[in-house]
């Protein structure tokens, strides 16, 4: 519970105070937080957090570069009659949403590196969230792992039979991969609903507190 | 320390089958202020409620199927996971938003497909806590009920079930991309042009990937209906 | 206790699964049931449970047919229970207590009998020591014990043990030859394996399947020996029975008596 | 030919998973890799077929490191290639046919000749019988035979074979021994498993895997007298050593050895 308002409380006041310096304090605790206290490698650390910054990157620059028939910019180029340029408005804008992102993703990471599921679950419960919620939240994420470890080997397999050489054989082998996959929730349904037929279930998938 | 050695692993593994680049469409962590995200989140609850309901309904003649619904999540989850060679050169990720509303139903979609979203937020680092309510509503009420309608609509005039369903996937990918440009003009309109400038922006800045990232979408989504037809 | 009488199965294309079973759990404290791939083993335990419902015959407890309502079923399968092969199937829960714990809560037992009666049963197949870690970071063997324990739990008197063994190494292996002795003392155990070595080391009445009928039964060191049944059911002969048969030592059922004996020869 | 080099592998969150391996293909004609559950053989075979890179040491191939991009290891998986244990998950076709055929078609290798490579595959697996039914319908032993001949197919002058006999009853073990002894004669081939006594019988060079590293390595004939080596690396001997050891017989390689001197024993 303490960690789970540990990581939660300061996403909130990132996103709801959204004040530059708190954010930028907000990131390097949680950043100091995740990679030394809870021991996570750095430069795995940064891997992880440079994934989404594909869309930031693009975004920012969305929102950056502003047209217009005068010249309001700080910096622009004319292309025929328009002028396409950065104001200092949206410079400040980007520059707060930037400290804000990595706020907000700092704690986020905080949270989903160094909380395990069940400890979440657990507040979720407490939080009175409706059961079939939790029930689905606990099937999906054991099943998770069951199907990635399987989608796993399949594409290692279609890799050493030359699947994904070229567009056709990457779309086939794709294609091929997911059918197969979801062959094998039907497979497994089937199978589960035996097992879970001689362990007494009775409509409910019960978590203790 | 076990724990968090262990979920670092986890991790791990989901990078040898993610990607180099950007989860599409997915709105990252505190890119929202908090009044867009609060405010696509009470767009997006009832939806939400309304798919728990129904779904709760559905469990109540068979309770089984509540580990349909579990192993279902598990596939969406993996199959947004899975890295597909894209047009660019570059790999993309299905959505998987078609291919699910069409096996699933779009209000089951709406039910798995938010609980996926949460999940990737915390494993996967796509998307966020805070902008759950906006990509939940692109990518798990938009796409799977306007993907599921097309598919109803071609299906009952009789076209051609590959088409119908390429076609299906493919604008429900679009709708995606079209709704979170919206949402994302909504929130940071241009300062000179507005919230249509801002629109037209974002519309063609995601273009460039998105448009051939749904045809892509669409051809593997009617490739896999085809193969099951054939199972 | 459990009889199987003259027992058919069908698929639903008309074909036959089983035919004429007879099987009578009093024979033996721990059976094996033995045949090769797609003899019926798993078919006959499905319809031991009552998840399959014969076409023909019955399964008997205590003396009066099963019943296939829900009730009954239900406290039925209180008394007979089943581990099957592959865990992954069988675990519900990332958390090992509360998959362990999951027949039991179902059942409405209070957590605190709960706690106690889970660590009792994780203990029993040494599977205490990773009762916190998540389900999907366990090696297979750990999983299987699980899978195990999350029987064993429901301390039903009767227990089928499909493949128990399979994908272990040897060292796990043993430790589940071991552990099946140990719970043998208490249940009623059924064997299924293609490990003809651990059958014939923890089993003493063995029933020999051939496509869906019984070819042969009768006590472990008996059935071993009749070369001709087991060629005809495409097994194999223990290797204890082998050296018996190829260099005459003395028929023995455990590794560890041939190896006093061989103690003995040498003095 | 192959060779392992003082290979690390580490996982992303910095445990070992192995450590300091050098193995030589050139050492036998069919090399056995044992060890227990999690000890590294997976992961070694990944190592060696080039889809995780060492952090130290490396993999050579004639002589010469192999490269990670993607046209090296395209031709180099032309002459390295592995089938897996669960051949439900390298099965994607519906059909045998297709599914064997499936890496020539990858490869755009013209009809006419696939269909000769396929059957030829499909015959030395005893396959061809049902080359025409739905994958689905096939028995795990079938599966497991197809699975053989969907790498079989592909020519390489290496295969690697992972748990080949794992979920097989004991004829059908029997049947992918024969098999691989078969293969073996035009091909060098890795085996990993559980069932030392496949291991003892198919396999002539053999390395023992503990936690990640090789804790010994040697002839079948010999590796497996080390009693130390064994315990410590949580194996068995197999029974036809037990016997050498426990009787005083002679050490054979075969049941048939042993068979054939029983014979002239009682005569």
């Amino acid at each position: 519970m303490a960690k789970f308002i540990f990581a939660i409380g300061p996403l909130n006041i990132a996103v709801l105070i959204n004040n530059l310096y708190i954010n930028i304090s907000i990131f390097f605790i949680m950043a100091f937080l995740t990679t030394f206290v809870a021991n996570i490698p750095f430069s795995k650390y940064f891997r992880i957090l440079i994934i989404p910054f594909g869309f930031l990157a693009i975004s920012i620059i969305t929102i950056l570069i502003g047209i217009s028939d005068v010249d309001i910019f700080i910096w622009s180029i004319k292309i025929w009659s328009k002028y396409i340029g950065i104001t200092y408005q949206s410079l400040e804008d980007v520059l707060h949403i930037i400290m804000r992102v990595l706020a907000a993703i700092s704690s986020t990471f905080f949270l989903g590196l160094t909380t395990p599921l069940n400890n979440i679950i657990k507040v979720l419960k407490k939080i009175k969230i409706p059961n079939l919620l939790i029930e689905l939240l606990v099937l999906i994420y054991r099943f998770i792992f069951i199907f990635l470890e399987e989608a796993n080997e399949i594409y290692t397999i279609q890799e050493m039979k030359f699947g994904y050489i070229g567009f056709k054989n990457s779309y086939r082998s794709v294609s091929l991969l997911i059918k197969h996959l979801f062959v094998r929730v039907l497979v497994k349904y089937e199978s589960m609903v035996i097992a879970l037929d001689s362990k007494l279930y009775d409509g409910e998938f019960k978590i203790g507190d | 320390m076990k724990n968090k050695k262990t979920v670092l692993l986890s991790i791990a593994l989901l990078l040898v089958i993610t990607p180099e680049v950007v989860h599409a469409m997915h709105i990252m962590e505190g890119f929202l202020p908090a009044k867009w995200a609060i405010l696509w989140s009470a767009v997006t609850i009832p939806f939400f409620i309304i798919g728990i309901k129904k779904v709760s309904t559905i469990l109540k003649e068979d309770t089984n199927k509540k580990v349909l619904l579990g192993l279902a999540g598990g596939f969406v989850f993996v199959l947004s996971a899975l890295k597909i060679p894209s047009v660019t050169g570059s790999s993309s990720h299905p959505t998987g938003v078609g291919l699910g509303a069409i096996l699933f139903g779009p209000t089951t979609m709406t039910v798995i497909g938010i609980i996926v979203l949460l999940f990737q937020a915390l494993l996967l680092a796509h998307g966020g806590l805070t902008t759950l309510g906006a990509n939940g509503f692109s990518m798990a009420v938009a796409g799977p009920f306007v993907s599921y309608f097309i598919y109803r609509i071609l299906k009952k005039k009789n076209v051609n079930m590959t088409f119908t369903v390429f076609f299906a996937a493919c604008i429900g990918n679009l709708i995606t991309y079209v709704v979170t440009a919206f949402q994302l003009a909504l929130a940071f309109p241009d300062p000179i042009s507005g919230f249509l400038g801002s629109l037209g922006k974002f519309l063609t800045v995601f273009a460039v990937t998105q448009i051939p990232l749904a045809i892509v979408e669409g051809l593997l989504t009617s490739i896999i209906y085809n193969l099951l037809a054939e199972y | 206790m459990i009889k199987v009488e003259s027992l058919e199965f069908k698929y639903e294309d008309g074909t036959k699964a089983l035919d004429n079973i007879n099987i009578d759990l009093n024979k033996g404290k721990t059976i094996g049931v033995i045949g090769a791939n797609g003899s019926g083993k798993s078919t006959l335990f499905l319809n031991m449970i009552g998840i399959l419902k014969p076409n023909k015959g019955c399964v008997k407890y205590n003396g009066s047919k099963i019943n296939y309502n829900k009730k009954y079923l239900r406290e039925y399968r209180r008394k007979i229970n089943i581990v099957f092969q592959d865990p992954e199937k069988q675990l519900f829960y990332s958390n090992v207590y509360d998959d362990v714990a999951f027949p039991l809560r179902n059942l409405n037992i209070p957590e605190d009998e709960i706690k106690v009666r889970v660590e009792a049963a994780l203990k029993k197949v040494n599977a205490y020591e990773f009762k916190d870690k998540p389900v999907h970071f366990l090696s297979y063997g750990q999983k299987k014990r699980v899978a195990m324990a999350g029987v064993l739990v429901m301390d039903s008197q009767v227990i089928l043990l499909d493949e128990p063994t399979s994908g272990l190494d040897p060292h796990m292996t043993k430790e589940i030859k071991n552990i099946i002795k140990e719970i043998a003392m208490e249940k009623n155990i059924v064997v299924s394996s293609h490990d003809m070595d651990l059958i014939y080391d923890v089993c003493d009445y063995i029933y020999v399947l051939r496509r869906g009928q019984i070819l042969g039964e009768g006590l472990a060191e008996e059935v071993f020996l009749k070369e001709n049944l087991l060629e005809m059911a495409l097994l194999e002969k223990p290797w204890l029975v082998k050296i018996h048969k190829i260099l005459g030592t003395p028929l023995f059922k455990t590794e560890e008596q041939l190896f006093d004996y061989g103690i003995q020869k040498h003095i």
